[in-house]
């Protein structure tokens, strides 16, 4: 079905310079570009691919994904590819896709885009759906402190760009919300604000020295490089903390599964799923932010590890949902 | 045309109807050859007549279109040179083979490594270099880097590389092309043990008497065929050049004195140090505007350092240049180039060649900066390839174009384009090392010819050479170098090659017996 | 003619191998269980619709730009026998120094640009020095030091565009680029110039930097083959010692091929910069550098076989969702595009073979066998 | 005597080297206003405890062998002037290929594990074998072929694991892995035998590849300098025309350099295999490979060298955290790292050229200059 041209009236955020309010009558074909990594990173990735799947048996269109170059230089090409295919919506998976998206949209004002993560957009067109990881991953720093025998916890991200410090600045500070003498070592596996996501070797490496420094409990951002954490982690018998998807169960090797204390939970299935079921509902669709209240994040409690740590955990959700705690996005150091 | 000296046992080899092809040349083209036990066989010919090419077929560097190789009268297939090694057949090459970074005694053993199991036996390699190098006299050093080695050293170190592998035929191609006659004569010593002991020589060289002096049998070639074998005895020298090129045998006479009072070039205590050691130690002399001055001196005394300093390739460690005046001692060797002078290398290959690109190309090297083929900052690959046909037709360079590959041509052809390229930028000074090396009789003396009416012209040359006739029938005055000094300065007109090599072997010292500058004039 | 007649000789392998390529990789794919009719249909697929079609031209022409530079960089330093694997080091740094020194300035139209490209070429130059003054005066081999400073290069890009370099005037938070060029310094690019080829424009125009790639790369086929310099580059990569006797400086000859090496790298990343990004931040694409010497390799260090080696990567990675699409996985899609490259890189270099040896029997055939006089040779040449 | 006095000649550079390397990296920190003290004390700090400092040895050393063995690999390519850039496909595909084999088969200890290498051995020559053949049969550039062999070799690796290769017992989802390999394919490590030396044993053993690796180490580096074969590689490395004109087959040796090459490479991944992972999957370390073309260059295609220079990059890349630990960010990090390098790199160079002269000065010390008859030379040589 050809896009409906809403009227390019924009309500909030004072005008758009790009695109259209998209209405869509029948959601028929979705396009899916991956974050680099792709399907199969067993986090970031397979967690939209969990969402669209899903939405995709309720619904029933037909999805098309696409994987980004080696260089991932091609992101926008994958938009305007998925597009000129005559795909709409489309989801970017990814901050990477920020300008990539905006530009796209300008050019195909009439498609809707659905960014999952990355700063917000001017574009009428361009769905932004962002989550609050500082507030999850101040839950899990919190369950890390009152896990940790040691006083010494570690973080492994994947870089420097925004979203991941988010990930280190809500963990440190619910670390020290229940030890403030704890101690957090970080490491991060690219110098730069890109890349990181598939380095499984670096990331083991930084784990082993943060272990070696007394770190028991290590926590990290950095998609598939993440396997190497937990390698670390049950090689030394300390705990690893999971991100994006419940990494307990998605792991795939029990080996490594038992020694997941808890993961970090972003729930883009839930997200992207949502999504799409308010488009076929409503036409269309806004950028959200999803936070602890929503139950846009969260953590997990598979495989019992924390039971008894959740009523102390819950306390803490509670008093930012009421905003008695506020969780910053950005690291202290 | 006589019969191979023992009829009844079968040739240690036999070429029969040999014929290879190179994309537009028939290099050789029904060739037949015969050499029997215990002969030294030479091979002559004019330049790109085939001889080299001949030669490698025999060692199983390329193999021929047509034709059949018997060894010891079985006939065999030589697809590689480990082949022709395995019937014992060894080859010194025209341009040499060698491992540069490399010892005498890894290069020597390089292919046929003494072993135990897997091990490489350094000790008996050692022992029987040692050995080879005592029996015939060939003064090698184990240890020494074959980069650090001049050029007859070099030939030494192919020598024993064959013996070394206990070939039963030896293919020389012309191994004396830079030897002073001592060193020659030392060789040919050499052969004739090995010719004692039932071994056959097959060699290539351009010096006629010397052909006839030390061979049995003599093979002529043409065109790349065969013209005939003739019994050394029975055959004069200029008989054979007639058989060659169909012209007489080329003397170096003597002309007119056109030396001037004007110093072209002027060295002043010149100093080179290699390795923390002087190779070459004040030396002093001048060459004037039409003077050929000669430099005779056995390999390996400091001839090629004088050379490479002149050129500024090497920097002095002491002494002063003078270029028309003009101190270039610390100027480059493009300002030198740019200033009038010229260089011909002893080796070709090494300093003087691109051997993969065009011969335009190889025009323009050392000449890239000058009209009108060169400039300041284009090159001009138009005029490049006319200069070229003109060098070529001047100089009788024999090859089929101006896009072949310098690397395709015969080695003489190779040297008469490089004399030819430096002569015809119309240099002041010339500084040439063993300028005919490899080029066949008639091209020898229309290149010496050239050196003269250019002497007459006012050029200043700077005469390196092994081939005493050469320097002594070229030069104006002549100086012999030993150990990286001048240790006499000799008359040419009253100085025989048997006097000159006394000279150079240490054997006299001394002016004795020789004229001042100013007698000459 | 005979300018014609090469051309052609650089281009006709080429084709002739993708034809070839395409042959084999269908072998492969069969053998791989993957149908190869629907594989080889998705890799030349550009898209249904006209629209589709520009855009993916596009993609591929856009996609060749940096990547026939990046070739072209690595090839000038190769004709001395000097692998420079830092032009991915070179162009990152260059690409920051750019778009630090082109955001912070205001300056009309084409100076803005003029000026982003100086000092991106003096940028990528400088940091080629590094390994040229090395080579020379310590005798280092470059290949390990442009290996250390490509990654020295990551660590140094990321702190300056994380501190020095970064935009002031955007408030805190945000990931850390450049502050964006301005107005004057975006390069127009091509889209309805398609129109008067007769073809759809592409929803986006192609980089205007396509204009400085032909100019460079024409400007470098005369240097190699009609200028002193270049003939002095040849000459000191195919024989040192020979050049250094013919008064070529050999060490400044390692130094000026670096340089030039360096420049052009610095080149790589300025149409991402003038025409994409505008700004040097998280999403600047790294690898080219490597893609490169694949790609000058390729086309044999000629830079007509450059550019047919950069648009032939460009086409693989355009190609790599279509054949997501087709249902083939990632993983395969990189077989086949390796295989083609590989299989364009045998018959290619094959087919040169075949017809250097056909062009060596073209030019001795003009002249009569071995040992003719060199006058004859002059005639047949003069015929021609 | 001269066995010791030729290793130190190979091991004292780089040990000054790196002394040197620090200062002038403290000279930039300081340039780039980090506090060098911190940063120089962080980067060779090994931990407060007892116990942490025997781990870091561990992290320390069981990095080093598989980048010790990929440099050996390349090294024995060099020596014959052949570029493998393909050992980092050769040793994904060996890795796979073991992790399979190993993974399906049930055998006793040792021999379980013998199999294993075996198969790694030969994959990683086969996949060399491609390079090699298309050199030598079509004279292809093998630079270019390992280049598209290590793409290729990526998609191949993912392929198979995905599908044929992939453990059929493990259910559905979860992320593909070849079947772990039993009890008896894992190697046991040292540990308890750190006490023997006095040291605190690590948490974790150290590799017990490392014993694979010193005897690789030992044989290869007797093969190149005591062997037949080894002599000829370096001759047909240093001079194919001398090689060929000595009869010794250039293509032959073309094709066993880049095999030994190739199953050198098949090493790379065995200790990730035998000892941390027990099966090849999606976190497989990568880039090893090209991480030993650096190796091997800083060793300069020594043993002993290439075994100092895995040991150096192994101590900066542990050293990373460590420094983030001290708040320096992670770009200067990476640069200190490449930096270090970098000026080992250089003064290593350095050097080895200072002792290559007097070396040289020796020798030739023990000789009369020129034209002295060859006894004598004997005698020097004797005297000794
Ligand atoms: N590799 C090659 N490729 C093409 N042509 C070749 C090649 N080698 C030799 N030729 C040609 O074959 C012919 C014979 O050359 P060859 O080297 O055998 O001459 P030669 O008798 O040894 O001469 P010289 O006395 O100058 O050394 C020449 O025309 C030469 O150009
Ligand atoms: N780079 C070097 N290092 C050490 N010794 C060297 C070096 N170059 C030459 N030699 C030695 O110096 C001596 C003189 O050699 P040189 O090359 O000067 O010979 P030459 O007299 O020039 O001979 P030719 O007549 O061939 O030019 C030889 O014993 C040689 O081994
Ligand atoms: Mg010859
Ligand atoms: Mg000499």
């Amino acid at each position: 079905a050809p896009p409906q041209a809403g009227g390019s009236t924009s309500t909030e955020g004072g005008g758009s310079t790009c695109g259209n309010e998209v209405t869509i009558d029948e959601v028929t074909s979705v396009g899916l570009a991956f974050d680099s990594g792709g399907r199969g990173d067993l986090s970031f990735n397979d967690a939209t691919v969990a969402g669209l799947e899903q939405a995709q048996e309720e619904i029933g269109f037909e999805a098309t994904e696409l994987s980004p170059n080696a260089d991932g230089s091609n992101r926008g090409d994958l938009l305007r590819q998925l597009a000129d295919a005559g795909n709409n919506p489309i989801i970017g998976n990814g901050f990477q896709f920020s300008e990539d998206m905006d530009t796209v949209a300008a050019e195909y004002p009439d498609t809707q885009f659905i960014r999952i993560d990355g700063g917000p957009s001017d574009c009428a067109n361009v769905a932004v759906l962002t989550f609050a990881e500082p507030q999850g991953s101040f839950l899990v720093g919190a369950a890390a402190a009152l896990t940790s025998e040691t006083g010494v916890v570690g973080y492994v991200g994947a870089n420097t760009s925004e979203l991941i410090e988010g990930f280190r600045a809500g963990y440190t500070q619910g670390a020290q919300a229940v030890n403030p003498d704890i101690e957090v070592l970080t490491a991060t596996l690219e110098p730069g604000p890109e890349d990181g996501y598939n380095d499984p070797a670096a990331a083991r490496v930084a784990a082993e020295a943060q272990i070696e420094q007394g770190a028991d409990v290590l926590y990290h951002a950095s998609g598939s490089s993440g396997v190497g954490v937990f390698e670390a982690a049950a090689a030394a018998d300390v705990w690893g903390i999971g991100v994006d998807q419940d990494q307990y169960n998605t792991i795939g090797d029990p080996a490594l599964a038992e020694h997941i204390l808890t993961s970090m939970l972003k729930n883009l299935d839930a997200a992207v799923y949502e999504s799409l079921t308010t488009i076929v509902e409503e036409g269309s669709v806004d950028s959200q932010n999803l936070t602890l209240a929503e139950d846009g994040v969260g953590y997990s409690t598979t495989g019992g590890f924390i039971d008894d740590l959740v009523p102390q955990l819950e306390e803490y959700k509670q008093q930012i949902v009421d905003g008695e705690i506020e969780v910053s996005a950005t690291p202290a150091s | 045309m006589t019969s191979a000296p023992d009829a009844a046992a079968p040739p240690a080899i036999e070429l029969r109807g040999i014929t290879k092809r190179f994309p537009g040349v028939v290099a050789n083209r029904d060739v037949h050859l015969s050499v029997a036990r215990g002969e030294v066989h030479a091979l002559v010919g004019e330049n790109g007549a085939g001889k080299s090419t001949l030669m490698k077929t025999l060692y199983g560097m390329h193999v021929p279109e047509e034709g059949t190789i018997s060894v010891d009268g079985e006939v065999v297939t030589l697809r590689s040179p480990g082949d022709a090694i395995g019937h014992g057949i060894g080859m010194v090459h025209q341009h040499f083979m060698l491992a540069d970074n490399f010892t005498v005694l890894e290069n020597v053993v390089l292919g046929s490594e003494p072993h135990r199991g897997p091990r490489l036996d350094v000790a008996e390699s050692r022992r029987r270099i040692l050995e080879i190098s005592d029996r015939y006299g060939l003064g090698l050093r184990p240890d020494a880097v074959v980069e650090d080695l001049s050029v007859a050293d070099r030939q030494r170190v192919e020598i024993a590389k064959v013996l070394f592998r206990g070939a039963r035929v030896l293919i020389l191609d012309e191994p004396t092309a830079v030897l002073v006659p001592q060193e020659v004569d030392a060789l040919f010593a050499n052969l004739a043990e090995l010719r004692r002991e039932g071994l056959s020589v097959v060699f290539v060289s351009h010096k006629l008497d010397e052909v006839r002096a030390v061979a049995d049998r003599i093979t002529v070639l043409r065109r790349g065929t065969t013209v005939g074998t003739v019994d050394a005895d029975e055959v004069t020298s200029r008989q054979l050049a007639e058989l060659m090129v169909g012209s007489e045998l080329p003397v170096a006479e003597r002309a007119a004195s056109t030396v001037t009072d004007e110093v072209a070039l002027a060295v002043h205590g010149l100093a080179v140090e290699r390795g923390g050691r002087r190779v070459l130690d004040d030396v002093s002399f001048e060459v004037h505007r039409g003077e050929v001055v000669g430099f005779a001196g056995v390999e390996g005394n400091g001839q090629s350092e004088l050379v490479e300093a002149l050129l500024g390739v090497l920097a002095p460690t002491a002494g002063t240049v003078e270029l028309g005046g003009e101190d270039i001692t610390r100027t480059s060797t493009l300002r030198r180039r740019g200033a009038g002078m010229a260089f011909v290398p002893e080796d070709r290959h090494r300093q003087a060649l691109l051997l993969e690109a065009p011969l335009w190309e190889n025009r323009l090297l050392g000449h890239q900066g000058s009209a009108p083929a060169g400039g300041r900052f284009l090159v001009h690959p138009r005029a490049a390839r006319e200069q070229t046909a003109r060098i070529m037709a001047e100089w009788d360079v024999r090859a089929p174009g101006v896009e072949v590959r310098a690397g395709a041509l015969s080695g003489g052809n190779q040297q008469k384009l490089v004399i030819g390229r430096e002569m015809e930028a119309q240099p002041k000074v010339l500084v040439a090392a063993h300028p005919t090396r490899g080029v066949d009789v008639g091209a020898q003396s229309s290149i010496w010819g050239r050196l003269r009416d250019a002497r007459a012209e006012g050029l200043a040359t700077v005469l390196v050479s092994a081939d005493l006739d050469e320097l002594i029938g070229l030069s104006d005055v002549l100086h012999v170098m030993l150990r990286g000094r001048l240790v006499a300065t000799l008359d040419p007109r009253d100085v025989t090659p048997e006097v000159l090599g006394t000279y150079m072997t240490g054997a006299a010292t001394g002016d004795a017996g020789t004229t001042t500058e100013e007698d000459r004039r | 003619m005979t300018a014609v007649r090469r051309l052609g000789a650089a281009l006709a392998p080429p084709a002739v191998a993708v034809l070839i390529a395409l042959a084999i990789t269908a072998l492969l794919l069969t053998v791989l269980g993957v149908d190869a009719l629907t594989a080889l249909r998705a890799l030349v697929d550009f898209g249904g619709s006209a629209q589709g079609q520009a855009n993916q031209l596009r993609t591929l022409l856009t996609g060749a730009v940096p990547l026939f530079l990046a070739g072209v960089a690595v090839s000038v330093a190769f004709r001395m026998n000097l692998f420079n694997i830092g032009v991915e080091g070179q162009y990152r740094v260059a690409a920051v120094c750019a778009a630090y020194v082109g955001g912070e300035l205001a300056l009309p139209m084409p100076l803005h640009v003029l000026v982003i490209v100086l000092v991106a070429m003096l940028a990528g130059a400088a940091y080629a020095a590094v390994p040229a003054v090395l080579k020379v005066t310590r005798g280092v081999n470059e290949v390990i030091t442009t290996i250390m400073l490509n990654s020295i290069a990551v660590g140094l890009a990321a702190y300056l565009v994380a501190g020095p370099f970064r935009d002031s005037t955007a408030g805190e938070g945000g990931n850390p680029t450049t502050r964006p060029l301005g107005e004057s310094a975006r390069l127009p690019g091509f889209q309805d110039s398609f129109l008067l080829l007769g073809l759809q424009p592409p929803t986006r125009p192609v980089t205007g930097f396509i204009v400085v790639a032909v100019v460079v790369g024409v400007v470098v086929a005369l240097l190699v083959s009609r200028t002193r310099f270049g003939f002095e580059l040849r000459a000191s990569g195919a024989n040192p010692t020979a050049a250094v006797a013919s008064g070529i400086p050999a060490k400044a000859m390692v130094l000026r091929a670096m340089l030039l090496s360096g420049a052009l790298a610095g080149l790589v990343g300025l149409p991402e910069l003038l025409s994409e990004d505008y700004s040097y931040g998280t999403s600047f694409t790294s690898g080219l550098g490597f893609t490169g010497i694949a790609v000058a390799l390729l086309g044999r260090n000629s830079v007509p076989g450059i550019a047919v080696a950069a648009l032939l990567f460009s086409f693989l990675d355009r190609a790599g969702p279509s054949l997501e699409t087709q249902g083939i996985p990632p993983s395969v899609s990189t077989i086949i595009q390796g295989t083609v490259v590989l299989t364009v890189v045998v018959v290619n270099e094959v087919a040169a073979r075949l017809l250097a040896r056909r062009e060596d029997r073209r030019v001795r055939g003009r002249t009569e066998p071995a040992a003719v006089p060199a006058a004859a040779a002059q005639q047949g040449e003069g015929r021609a």
